[in-house]
């Protein structure tokens, strides 16, 4: 996902640099025709493309809802409560493969809890907002360590504001 | 025609709001007092002074030049009546409520000496900042701890708080508003280059 | 130009000359703190009316001359926030039992329709008040209710389904019988260093 | 609209306030090599190639943000000023006190932050400035809410300055934002594009100053009465309002170079088409509506306003695509453009822009979003339309405003700063990208020893960038600072 995230967007960038390339190696004095062709057609087709383009992208990417909060009977339920600057869990060892919801509050200030996997990936995150709790799930496919960040600044100590959980097979 | 019927009516507002029972009435309240009978006091006095704009004005016009001596007093006044401390002293105090009830419509007056005399720059800026004061406003009616005022109860000052924030998103829909159905006379310049340029410093 | 410059200056300096008297000296904002801040500048003097407790004895404030007292204000069908001065009460009183400090504590009721004898006493005991210490009261009537009342600067509002809206305080009366001090119901903490302070 | 001047001339009329947009321009290439300087430094701080105190970071952090994002501001506000003043009568004395109050609060944001020790970001997320966790004091962040106010203050007296000189010429915003030729097809009296834009500047950053002057001075009041809280989602909504708003407009405000000078070039009015006109009046929806994209990590907001942050993000970018950057690359299409320093600057402006809302629309996404909030994905998409966009727009108009009777052509010192800017900048923003794609979080002091290497590159790439501007600026600060004498 990330590696794909990246790749889309440096190649719609580079289409974009190509567009401007191509428009200004042409922007020297041309002969008796100066001026560019008529191109509202072409606007018009552009506008309608990006609006159907866009709908379609965006439909997609929220089916199934990307914020959807597992619920039921197998769900793991983990409290977790930020403070400057500690995280505090009330459990570290999740089963793999079963739904684990994060209830997410704070004391303080707001935070940003984040689960790396082993290869420092983020995997999922969530904002810890005073006087609200922000759920968020997400299933582990693999046993192992996994770490706990903070991404929401959050002080001196905000990148200290570091822990770490378990994800063990049944 | 219709400024002598407003001013008359104003008069008719002033002693009816003054007398013991309708002051008590709008009193009893924090949201009445501070909504209706307040303002009526502001509005009776600029509208009484409306009136004789002009005849008042004669000879003083140097001491008010922009509006700026007006506008000063009527926010001084603003200001002291916003104060919970005051609100209460005019319930508790017979001098605090006399002095209310004269310094509102002196207020509301200077104000109508003034107002036209501002620069339009000192409108635009005094407009925004009313919405903006007017939500801090409503923030602390509603997040106080505390009552703020002695003589009232918690869930006026609630209500008084969430009419406040009401008020505030409509004023800003207002002010914006009339900025889209502005009738100014067009200045049409045939010159593109500004007039009054500061030039070169 | 000038004159308006002028006029304006003159304005806006006695405006905020008045502004500040208003706030004592952008300090209080509302009557509640402006009070706190003129007591404790200047204590005033309580009228020593007499009460009445919940067994039919008669106690006034002169009783305590000597000692510290901290007066609070409550009526027992309260809800909300007598509970919670009750509650404060409670933990004064057992700072002031472990600390042995001479003082007191006096919860006087405004409710004199409905706050009888017997009323005072199921309050003393819910809130577990020791009488050697906590003692409950009322005024015998009215017009020394608001005597009172205006002394403490307590306003009482019906709040119209039947109970009362008043500010909650605890109110530090000296050994010499006069109001010094306002706190928070919540601040018991400072409440208690103002009784102790009066040791030494 | 006057026919722009004719290239090589240097009777450009004066601006009302010229020294004061002159000033600006000189104070913005200062405060934007400091700032970028401690960009360097926290980039090389991360990267292990210096040890600083983490203490010490987040304060150059939070001068970094709020330095950049008020140069920005009021670089922006002093490029539409120059060229609002060609279309309707501006007092001049406006913009000094503008520009008078800014100084007393970046004064004011510098002491809080440097002397007092706030590091609590530029964006005062409520209640981060009251709860420090004993690293500074309630008067530091005070201070530092002050200095922000002042400076809201200036743009509130600024934007209605505009508004009203608008009015006065254009009668009222409708006719402002050319709603007569988008609603009706009237073709008499249409305004210019800068009216247009600075009309619905006015109305959006007008009403995100309002909301940002309610929320400054609750953070305040909340300081020394911290009984009296706000909602902290509430609070998040209102500066995330503000805040997106109020960069936007520094990137909006900053176009009407684009608007004004590049027809000096192309010998072609920049025209006003019904989709022209069209696109401005969706901006001003759009602009404002589109920060909730900055909450999809926040569950507890209503879903639909999630949503809404998705779809508007992507929308915000088409007029910003097909209108902006497509008649641009039309305009210069066999234009015959000259290329000079100034020429290239506007350009590069408008590419940044336009490359930067590519991966700004794909973190606008929900389910990347999940992935990449608050990592360095973020300051890479923003740098690219901030430091190649917003910088280069200002960078090329003060190249332009210092011009000298002959262009100064794109060669020598000037095409080289040009180049190495362009590939410092480039690589600093992709660097920043495959960061947030390697999940490195931003605003972290001290980096992981793997995430080092990056790191490093991007202090290289950054050091470029700021090599770059600097032989950029130099000869045009040494303009500015003869034309003001003279």
């Amino acid at each position: 996902m990330h590696q794909t995230v990246l790749f889309t967007s440096l190649v719609l960038m580079m289409a974009v640099a190509a567009i401007f390339l191509f428009s200004l190696s042409r922007s020297g004095a041309g002969d008796g025709s100066k001026k560019a062709p008529k191109l509202g057609a072409l606007r018009f087709v552009l506008f309608i493309g990006a609006l159907v383009l866009g709908a379609a992208v965006s439909i997609g990417s929220l089916r199934p809802w990307p914020r959807a909060v597992a619920a039921g009977a197998d769900v793991v339920s983990v409290k977790v409560t930020g403070s400057q600057w500690s995280w505090e869990i009330d459990r570290k060892t999740i089963p793999v493969g079963k739904p684990v919801t994060f209830n997410i509050a704070t004391t303080d200030v707001s935070h940003g809890f984040a689960v790396y996997d082993a290869g420092d990936q983020l995997l999922v995150q969530s904002q810890a907002m005073p006087g609200y709790i922000n759920r968020v799930s997400y299933t582990f496919r693999t046993a192992g360590k996994y770490r706990i960040f903070c991404m929401e600044y959050c002080g001196v100590a905000h990148h200290d504001m570091t822990d770490e959980i378990l994800v063990v097979a049944q | 025609m219709t400024e002598r019927l407003a001013f008359y009516a104003a008069v008719l507002i002033l002693v009816t709001v003054s007398s013991s029972p309708v002051r008590l009435l709008l009193e009893q309240s924090l949201v009445s007092h501070l909504l209706i009978q307040m303002p009526a006091l502001v509005l009776c006095g600029w509208t009484i002074a409306r009136r004789h704009r002009d005849a008042i004005n004669r000879g003083r016009e140097s001491f008010n030049v922009g509006g700026a001596t007006g506008l000063s007093f009527a926010l001084i006044v603003f200001s002291f009546w916003m104060l919970p401390r005051s609100v209460d002293g005019s319930v508790q105090n017979p001098l605090y409520e006399f002095a209310k009830f004269v310094t509102l419509p002196f207020a509301g007056a200077s104000l109508a000496l003034s107002w036209p005399k501002l620069p339009p720059l000192a409108i635009g800026i005094l407009k925004c900042n009313l919405v903006s004061m007017m939500l801090v406003l409503s923030w602390i009616y509603t997040t106080s701890p505390s009552r703020l005022c002695n003589s009232y109860l918690r869930d006026e000052q609630d209500m008084l708080g969430q009419i406040v924030a009401v008020l505030a998103i409509g004023l800003g829909c207002l002010f914006g508003g009339s900025l889209f159905c502005g009738t100014t006379t067009i200045v049409r310049r045939k010159s593109a280059t500004p007039i009054g340029s500061g030039g070169r410093e | 130009m000038r004159r308006t410059l002028f006029a304006t200056c003159l304005v806006l300096a006695f405006g905020a000359a008045v502004l500040w008297w208003a706030t004592s000296g952008l300090r209080a904002f509302t009557a509640e703190t402006a009070r706190r801040i003129a007591v404790l500048a200047s204590p005033e003097p309580i009228p020593d009316v007499e009460l009445v407790d919940g067994s039919g004895r008669s106690i006034r404030l002169s009783d305590y001359t000597g000692q510290a007292v901290i007066v609070d204000f409550i009526y027992t069908q309260c809800p909300t926030i007598c509970v919670s001065l009750g509650d404060n009460f409670g933990r004064l009183q057992e700072r002031i039992k472990a600390d042995g400090v001479p003082a007191k504590l006096l919860s006087i009721s405004f409710d004199l329709a409905q706050d009888g004898p017997r009323e005072l006493s199921e309050y003393a005991r819910v809130h577990g008040a020791d009488a050697s210490i906590w003692k409950l009261a009322r005024p015998r009537n009215a017009g020394e209710l608001r005597l009172l009342l205006e002394a403490y600067a307590v306003i009482v509002l019906p709040d119209g389904i039947g109970g009362f809206v008043h500010n909650a305080a605890l109110h530090v009366v000296g050994p010499d019988g006069k109001l010094t001090g306002i706190y928070d119901l919540d601040q018991h903490n400072a409440a208690f260093l103002a009784l102790r302070s009066f040791i030494k | 609209m006057a026919q722009a001047n004719a290239p090589g001339t240097i009777s450009a009329p004066s601006c009302p306030a010229d020294g004061a947009v002159k000033l600006t321009m000189l104070l913005t290439v200062a405060v934007l090599l400091l700032m970028m300087a401690f960009g360097l430094t926290m980039r090389m701080a991360q990267g292990a190639l210096i040890q600083i105190d983490p203490t010490i970071f987040y304060r150059l952090m939070t001068a970094h943000g709020i330095g950049m994002v008020g140069i920005a501001g009021m670089s922006g506000s002093a490029i539409m000023w120059y060229f609002l003043s060609r279309h309707v009568s501006l007092a001049g004395w406006v913009f000094w006190i503008h520009l008078g109050l800014f100084v007393v609060g970046v004064v004011a944001i510098l002491g809080s932050i440097f002397i007092g020790g706030y590091a609590g970001a530029w964006t005062f997320l409520f209640p981060l400035p009251a709860i420090s966790g004993g690293v500074w004091d309630v008067g530091a962040a005070a201070t530092y809410l002050i200095g922000v106010i002042l400076v809201g203050v200036g743009f509130l007296v600024y934007l209605v300055e505009v508004g009203r000189a608008v009015i006065e010429r254009y009668g009222n915003f409708a006719n402002a934002l050319g709603w007569p030729l988008l609603f009706s097809g009237k073709q008499d009296d249409v305004p210019p594009p800068t009216v247009i834009a600075a009309a619905a500047i006015v109305v959006f950053n007008g009403i995100s100053t309002v909301v940002g002057a309610a929320v400054l001075i609750i953070s305040l009041i909340n300081l020394y009465l911290p009984s009296f809280t706000l909602d902290a989602l509430l609070a998040k909504n209102m500066i995330y309002f503000f805040g997106h708003v109020f960069i936007n407009a520094s990137i909006y405000m900053a176009v009407i170079a684009v608007y004004e000078i590049v027809p000096e070039y192309t010998q072609q009015q920049w025209k006003v088409s019904r989709s022209f006109v069209a696109s401005w009046n969706a901006v001003v929806f759009l602009v404002m509506a589109v920060y909730t994209h900055h909450l999809f990590q926040d569950g507890v907001m209503p879903a639909w306003a999630l949503v809404m942050g998705q779809i508007i993000s992507y929308a915000s970018g088409i007029p910003l695509l097909v209108i902006t950057t497509f008649s641009l690359l039309t305009y210069l299409y066999r234009s015959g453009i000259r290329w000079d320093l100034a020429s290239a600057l506007l350009v590069t402006g408008i590419f940044g822009w336009s490359i930067g809302a590519v991966p700004a629309i794909i973190d606008g996404m929900i389910s990347v979003n999940n992935i990449m909030h608050n990592t360095q994905w973020v300051p890479g998409h923003f740098h690219l339309y901030l430091l190649l966009g917003q910088v280069a727009l200002t960078l090329g108009f003060s190249a332009w405003l210092t011009r000298t009777g002959v262009h100064a052509s794109l060669s020598g010192w000037n095409a080289r700063g040009f180049t190495i800017y362009l590939l410092g900048g480039m690589g600093f923003a992709i660097v920043f990208l495959v960061s947030g794609a390697s999940s490195i979080p931003r605003r972290w002091a001290t980096h992981l020893p793997e995430w080092h290497l990056q790191d490093q590159v991007g202090s290289l790439f950054a050091l470029a960038a700021i090599l770059g501007v600097g032989i950029i600026v130099l000869p045009i600060t040494k303009r500015l600072v003869l034309s003001m004498r003279g």
